[in-house]
């Protein structure tokens, strides 16, 4: 037997993102963001998408564009401070803005990529974030229902992956990618460099390309993943 | 399929009754697959996969890309597979921890499994992990990869130690998994689980319809058509 | 500022388990059992223990040490099928067991080391091991409610920790490993080499060592981790 | 606290009021902790810590370890902390993923976070992530932290911009976590939430305890020995 190859052209599976979508992608700020898949959704402009991401970017930056362009209907998301412009768009019902605490974001991503249909946790109760959450009974203490989030498609962003999409991310560029690339129908993987299979050791993979549905290598790395100047 | 496994396939040496059971049921992996076999005689059909044949093998213990089996000398003291052989890796095996394993059974992301059976019912039941007051070694890792596989198909001799039929109209043995069952693999047949009930699909070379009804503990939907021997 | 120091004898960290205590023990079959704190565990003699392990070894290795021992009172586990000992304590009342399917053993530990009361899931249902489960509809399907296990200490085999008590796996010696590591009040990790900080890369860390709260660096590798003659 | 640490601290030039204040709750953290530093003055309070200072710091992004804020020529354009600082590592740090981040946060190996505050009760209940109409980018990590962290403290200015109070008999703003506060830090004083009300511990030099039970928003318990001064 040998591992099947599932290296892809960029262009040609962006393309399957439709209008209505719901897509997970990557990142926390730049590290981890997949700012060339998120250019080509731009550039192929499908639209009334529902993201969801840890955060907006920055203005003028990964998914912002997405925003600008007016292909976002919905965000799921845990904070938008560093985007004015997101904030201004939720204030305006321009988009519409679902908050998570960030840790049970990941746990409903996580859940969704585990195939269990929700998870009980007690963060937020007491505060706004529970509002309109089932409560269920856990050892006699109240518990929130965080129910599994699963998109139809995850961008994601890896360091390194090779043809059977086996990926590994570097330094805190790992974040969300890894509980996304669990999560979605259609998993999509941008790389930095696609190496030969056998070359990722085994124990270093951070996610098995069983997980991974297309891969495909970045060539130069855009200045939008550069260390931000303030 | 390919029509060069199929070539292959029709090369295999078919001795006995279950290597021809087993290289049947090899024809059931279409490349690309990602495919759990489960103890026993499932374990053999690798052995009639060709070595460039593209399939992922995963085992729940924490690798995707099994490669051969190996003998006492040769094998490394931490790489088993769930059923404890020795085995080795491949250029882009991935190793992971118990819970990301069974995510990926439960999340889609396993296309095929095969497992043994103690009966299969003909709604498609399955129990293959108890006997009240005989065996009762715990269930492992068999409820999620029956409830969860995309396809499960079984592989089984048609009939028990004592000659009595393990297709039945309904279970009497603890349940692994409800309707989860699509095709079952004997040394006498091919025998898939329809809406109406066990149908026969194909038949083993030198086995008359009358033995194969004989062994058969429900009703059996045959086709006008000749049968298929393999 | 630097990262504080965690190494510690072996003898001295297990003799703070008492009788009573529950304790979580990695390992699938051989691998990542760890076999060393188990023999110091069986000299010092703590009794009355609650044991949660994937499986229990076979006879006369890793856990079964603590059985023939008298120190177990209840086991809550996978499967028991390699180890014919263990079920004869089991079906003569010797011990208790409680059988888990694998990947919900796995997230039930997963979710104690995550701080989440409970995880809900459909695997099981319509089988023995929904008896007794509190059940949750989500989206309008039933769910079973699998609370989250903590136990007092957690028994980890590492291949490679630091003093800080960052830990790294080797091949499916990983299994419950690091999910383990999570989920208990007192981590206890033998390592085969403890190297010094740095050495370990940071993007290849299986466990953090915030996670761990005591390391101790194996001797010589005895016999019991060594491939299995069968 | 070792005495050692003390005398360092002694020597801090103390040139300010924020930096007498970030100085004295630098104290607050004993060798050995894992710390989460808000955004804003709590990461300030890191640069009072002597540099073989036994201390983990976390940061929800994916980091246990961070180490000094780099420039941007000297800058990793894939490590940041969760408040978007290009920071560094040190020997025997680990990367991992944000539900594995969050599980540290809930699972209580968090011994210590320090936050900023919109509003403190005498209850210990924490507003700081939203100002209805004016200020809502979300919640990010912030619950988590307050809800679960160890040992909460806060460092504020002891009024807002308006000169109102921020320590206050009840939260006006929504809640980030109930009664999670454990001590606060401002440029005046050193207060505890004790059962009874706000306690003051210390108070800054140059200030008089009519000044800080004026600028309070609430009745403050006041030893009748003399106040420590810092």
């Amino acid at each position: 037997m040998m591992l099947p190859d599932k290296t892809a052209q960029l262009e040609e599976v962006v393309a399957r993102i439709g209008d209505g979508a719901t897509i997970m992608v990557g990142g926390f700020g730049v590290p981890g963001t997949p700012m060339t898949l998120i250019q080509e959704l731009v550039r192929q402009g499908a639209r009334d998408l529902t993201l969801i991401k840890n955060d907006a970017n920055e203005p003028g930056m990964g998914v912002d564009h997405l925003l600008r362009n007016g292909q976002v209907a919905r965000l799921i998301t845990t904070h938008l401070g560093l985007n004015t412009h997101a904030i201004g768009l939720m204030n305006n019902d321009q988009i519409k803005v679902e908050f998570n605490a960030q840790g049970i974001l990941a746990e409903r991503i996580r859940a969704g990529g585990a195939g269990i249909g929700a998870v009980l946790s007690d963060i937020g109760i007491g505060t706004e974030l529970a509002e309109g959450k089932q409560v269920v009974e856990v050892d006699g203490k109240p518990h929130l229902v965080e129910t599994a989030l699963r998109a139809d498609f995850a961008l994601i962003h890896a360091d390194r992956a090779d043809p059977f999409g086996n990926l590994t991310y570097v330094a805190t560029a790992r974040n969300f990618n890894p509980l996304m690339a669990m999560a979605a129908d259609c998993v999509i993987a941008e790389a930095e460099t696609v190496t030969p299979l056998g070359e990722l050791e085994a124990d270093a993979v951070h996610t098995s390309g069983v997980f991974v549905d297309h891969v495909a290598e970045l060539g130069e790395i855009s200045g939008e993943y550069a260390v931000v100047q303030r | 399929m390919s029509p060069n496994w199929v070539k292959f396939l029709g090369n295999t040496p078919l001795s006995n009754a279950k290597n021809r059971m087993t290289a049947r049921a090899a024809r059931e992996i279409v490349p690309g697959m990602v495919v759990n076999l489960g103890i026993g005689l499932p374990t053999k059909v690798v052995d009639h996969l060709p070595s460039d044949f593209p399939v992922c093998l995963h085992t729940e213990n924490g690798l995707t890309g099994i490669g051969p089996t190996l003998p006492p000398d040769q094998a490394n003291r931490n790489l088993i597979d769930a059923g404890g052989a020795y085995v080795s890796t491949v250029p882009g095996s991935a190793f992971f921890d118990s819970a990301t394993s069974f995510a990926m059974v439960r999340s889609g992301r396993l296309d095929l499994t095969m497992l043994g059976a103690f009966e299969v019912s003909s709604q498609g039941d399955l129990a293959n992990w108890k006997i009240p007051g005989k065996f009762s070694p715990g269930v492992g890792g068999g409820i999620e990869l029956a409830q969860r596989a995309r396809r499960v198909v079984i592989l089984t001799t048609h009939t028990d130690r004592a000659g009595n039929p393990k297709l039945k109209d309904e279970c009497t043995l603890p349940l692994t998994a409800r309707g989860c069952v699509s095709r079952i693999f004997t040394e006498m047949a091919v025998i898939d689980v329809t809406p109406k009930g066990f149908a026969l699909a194909e038949i083993a070379e030198g086995v008359s319809l009358a033995e194969v009804r004989e062994a058969t503990g429900a009703s059996l939907i045959v086709p006008d058509s000749t049968l298929p021997v393999f």
